[in-house]
């Protein structure tokens, strides 16, 4: 597969998932210097940074790309600082990728980490911020995150007959994926009664149906199919990126999502035939001039195991109310037609947000590249990565070698 | 509710204080006729509508589950928790004239159990919590009274 | 002058600076559509929105793409938000350009509104961020923005003779400038011992020689040459940008700039024959094919009043220490060959973080069409703007029509 | 000074405790050389250095004025100002060895009047402020003592 607006993924690297405590910055540098050593790139080589941001670690944080720069050294490379709440890794390599083909820079650094604080999340910026949706779903409602989460698990449940062993099972199957994955947080078994035992938060979702909050970094080295020429020899096995989808609704959103109080109304614009969830895939597929039934697995964003199979449906593996038969008939674990969350996904890795988007990228090109060790999706050759960041931000790329 | 404190909304503006029959307040476009809750005065967010004045308009007090939950923990601040904390239900209601689906608490004492998918709800003022001074008002989804016009 | 990385500015708009006190997106919606009524764009048919983040203003404010496309209207247009402190509108211009560059889209809003807290900034997240130089900069030193401001303004005086009045005439001049501008803030006209009687700030730097901070924004709409000629049916006398310098430092950053506690180490690498703010313009320089002699007018970052005179040295009006001559001979004064901040600068606007670097390309935009009443610089046809962000974000913009 | 007060630095590691004559802590490359303040135990900033560690090394007590100014009004938290506010002085002083400028504030007492670039400054620490049982000393720039290595 070839066109004239691949770019190349020449390394990628991580520090590992956890809940370590310590500066964000240094998560970054393990998982720079790993994508550096994997790409063979020096530092010094490097002409852009793009920067997914962190907005819970000060100003370091705000400025992503300049933090990095930084703390690697100055190398005089260009810098940008994203973000799109989950999705921030994907606008950032979104940012690399237009720079590189508009000919502004040959190989960029993409980069996000973060330490996340214990329990939920809460709106950022303190004090009464009445003009603020995201406090107001707070302060008005008491609406977290897992309350969205749960709705669209309830609706699964009363529309399509899904059960609490259905999203159990996701959870069983993402913890076996995610077992022998040296960055994932979380690998231990789990089974049907373990996720059953655990407490509900929001109901339906108990805690194991529900993603951790975690620190984490991940960093790939992208470029030119020029350079990428030039620095291997040739380009025979690289993995490239075919799509960047970063997809906001289209008037009306009519699918209540979080942080909104209310959907747009559809009484006078009708609701899109294709909803705003299921354009998002749909925009990458499209890029890359292939459908669902050319891929041969997906990184999808399960903050709960519900979530998980709302996306077999929006990146279509499925119809709609289908996800749960699809689910059931073990296509989506390894060893099936089409493995999600290979990786382990969220359920093993939990939430490090500016990492996440990046993160699911490079599970696809180590799947790609056979290097999955434990978690292999044998004969891989395209994947595709699905994520969704508050305030209408959805990303999905797509990676082929 | 106590008789020294002064009855108060916990945001302004997103309800009507009728306590017997409460609506929510929306914002209507006078050039294209779409709806906006929360409500806002300035820029119609229909993207081929132009406008950029919102007029005050109350919405339907009826509609049907699109979904729901429970909070069985605290949620963090803002959010006022009670103590000790008591699990409630939230409902994502379908407001069919509007086209909207607007989320909110669901009554006290109606749990997720207690809900469905499509059924029939109605808006509701309760008290969210109180300080030395006030009583905090907030809009809550019931289950329909038999006999309401949602549930004809 | 034309070349094939130009893009056109088919139109600009602000919300007038002020000290408002509003929820900041009000501000950006009237920027916006002043900007798509100037283009004669319809916002249903703009395919990018730029936005600058504000780091104050909670969660929309750190997703200001997504926040005032959700405000206009979702109309499917794809976002991006960044972050680079007070060069955030250049990194958002510098987006929009690469996407139209990499034909991504054709036409693209960029915007940045921001509402401002009273007095010093302080650092933003709360708690006791001990790993972050915004924090330890105010805990450890006490170092306010002003510090920095100030030990550049001492320096020009004890190395090159500046004067208390130097720094006042900058002042006094601006304060005419932009007399007439119907977007500035402060309209009155300053005279020296307005600024000699003011309060010391930080030594030698008094209240009147340091920028305020304000509500504001500015926005712009930008285009591919195609599109601009398929919108207007020629691109005629249209303004172009010929030059997005986004430039960050090269190590050893050996000028000590806000908010490091220490400059980089000269002891290994010697310091850049080039310092890095003398590196910013020049690269803009450099991108259009054009040098400092072919500037008609330029909008330079005057924080203070001493600072503007240090950017006449750093965009190349004249060499390291001869930018009081400069000044005294009315050279940067309308009328002169070549006047600085005739809109008037910070100094009548005050700061609007990511707002500034646009509204200085919207000013260049009306100088070069005829439209700045009452501050017009005569015949002007090629403009630059020069800005800094904290923690290395240099930003320069060239148009030219 | 009190006798009762626990006396502890503003902020970890980055000069020592003595009285006399303290030092900066800064990072040394073992590889390249170079050197880093505030101190950090990892990431040479030298870009064309690979190395990763960094060790601590004392920085020179002496160093000249590049640049200098005086706080007239109480900076905003997290500066702890004393009551009444008593504006005082910052340098940055190049450290001729290290090719470093660095920012401190400068001893009480010494105002920015007394300053010029140029001028030879020591390393002294001083008392930032004081909370019910601690004293917090800060590293503070003053004219080099006559005689001293930088006034030679
Ligand atoms: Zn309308
Ligand atoms: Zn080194």
């Amino acid at each position: 597969m070839s066109n004239d607006r691949d770019i190349a993924i020449l390394g990628v690297g991580m520090h590992p998932w956890g809940k370590w405590g310590h500066d964000f910055t240094e998560y970054g540098m393990v998982a720079a210097r790993a994508a550096l050593a994997d790409a063979q790139v020096q530092w010094k080589d490097i002409q852009y940074v793009a920067g997914a941001d962190t907005i819970r670690n000060g100003y370091p944080g705000f400025v992503a790309g300049a933090t990095f720069a930084q703390k690697l050294g100055w190398n005089g490379a260009r810098v940008s600082s994203s973000y799109a709440a989950c999705a921030s890794g994907a606008m950032a390599l979104d940012s690399a990728r237009a720079q590189i083909l508009a000919g502004f820079c040959d190989v960029a650094l993409v980069i996000g980490a973060d330490t996340t604080p214990k329990g939920f999340f809460a709106p950022v910026g303190g004090g009464d911020r009445k003009h603020d949706p995201d406090w107001q779903r707070f302060h008005v409602l008491g609406a977290t995150n897992p309350v969205y989460f749960a709705l669209f698990a309830r609706r699964r449940m009363d529309m399509y007959g899904a059960t609490a062993e259905d999203f159990a099972q996701v959870k069983v199957k993402n913890s076996r994926h995610g077992l022998n994955n040296p960055n994932a947080r979380f690998r231990k078994e789990n089974v049907i009664a373990d996720v059953l035992n655990s407490p509900i938060v929001s109901d339906p979702l108990r805690l194991l149906d529900i993603c951790a909050t975690s620190d984490g970094a991940a960093a790939m080295v992208v470029c030119s199919m020029d350079f990428a020429r030039k620095h291997l020899g040739n380009t025979d096995g690289l993995c490239r990126v075919k799509a960047v989808g970063t997809v906001a609704p289209t008037y009306p959103q009519s699918v209540l999502e979080l942080p909104d109080i209310a959907s747009d109304s559809t009484a006078v614009v009708p609701a899109p035939a294709r909803k705003w969830k299921d354009t998002i895939a749909f925009a990458a597929y499209e890029q890359a001039g292939i459908g669902p039934e050319d891929i041969d697995l997906a990184e999808v964003y399960d903050l709960s195991t519900a979530l998980e199979l709302d996306w077999y449906e929006h990146i279509g593996l499925c119809a709609e109310g289908e996800a749960e038969g699809l689910l059931r008939s073990g296509v989506t674990t390894i060893g099936g037609r089409v493995p999600v969350n290979a990786s382990g996904g969220l359920a093993c890795f939990g939430e490090a947000i500016p990492a996440q988007a990046i993160s699911q990228v490079c599970e696809l090109v180590w799947q790609l590249r056979g290097q999955a060790t434990g978690r292999q999706v044998e004969g891989a050759r395209v994947g595709i990565t699905a994520n969704q960041g508050l305030f209408g931000h959805g990303s999905s790329v797509i990676v082929a070698r | 509710m106590s008789e020294t404190l002064s009855r108060v909304p916990i945001i302004d503006g997103w309800f009507t204080d009728d306590i017997d029959a409460p609506t929510l307040i929306g914002a209507k476009c006078s050039q294209c006729g779409t709806f906006v809750f929360p409500p806002r005065s300035s820029d119609c967010p229909n993207p081929n509508c132009d406008s950029i004045t919102l007029d005050p308009t109350p919405l339907s007090r009826f509609g049907r589950i699109w979904s729901y939950t429970e909070n069985c923990y605290a949620p963090p601040l803002p959010y006022v928790a009670a103590e000790p904390y008591e699990p409630y239900a939230l409902a994502a209601v379908e407001l069919a004239a509007e086209g909207l689906v607007v989320l909110g608490r669901v009554a006290t004492g109606v749990r997720a159990v207690d809900l469905k998918v499509g059924m029939e709800m109605q808006l509701e003022l309760d008290v969210s919590h109180r300080d030395a001074d006030h009583e905090y008002m907030v809009y809550v989804w019931a289950p329909a009274t038999p006999g309401s016009e949602a549930a004809q």
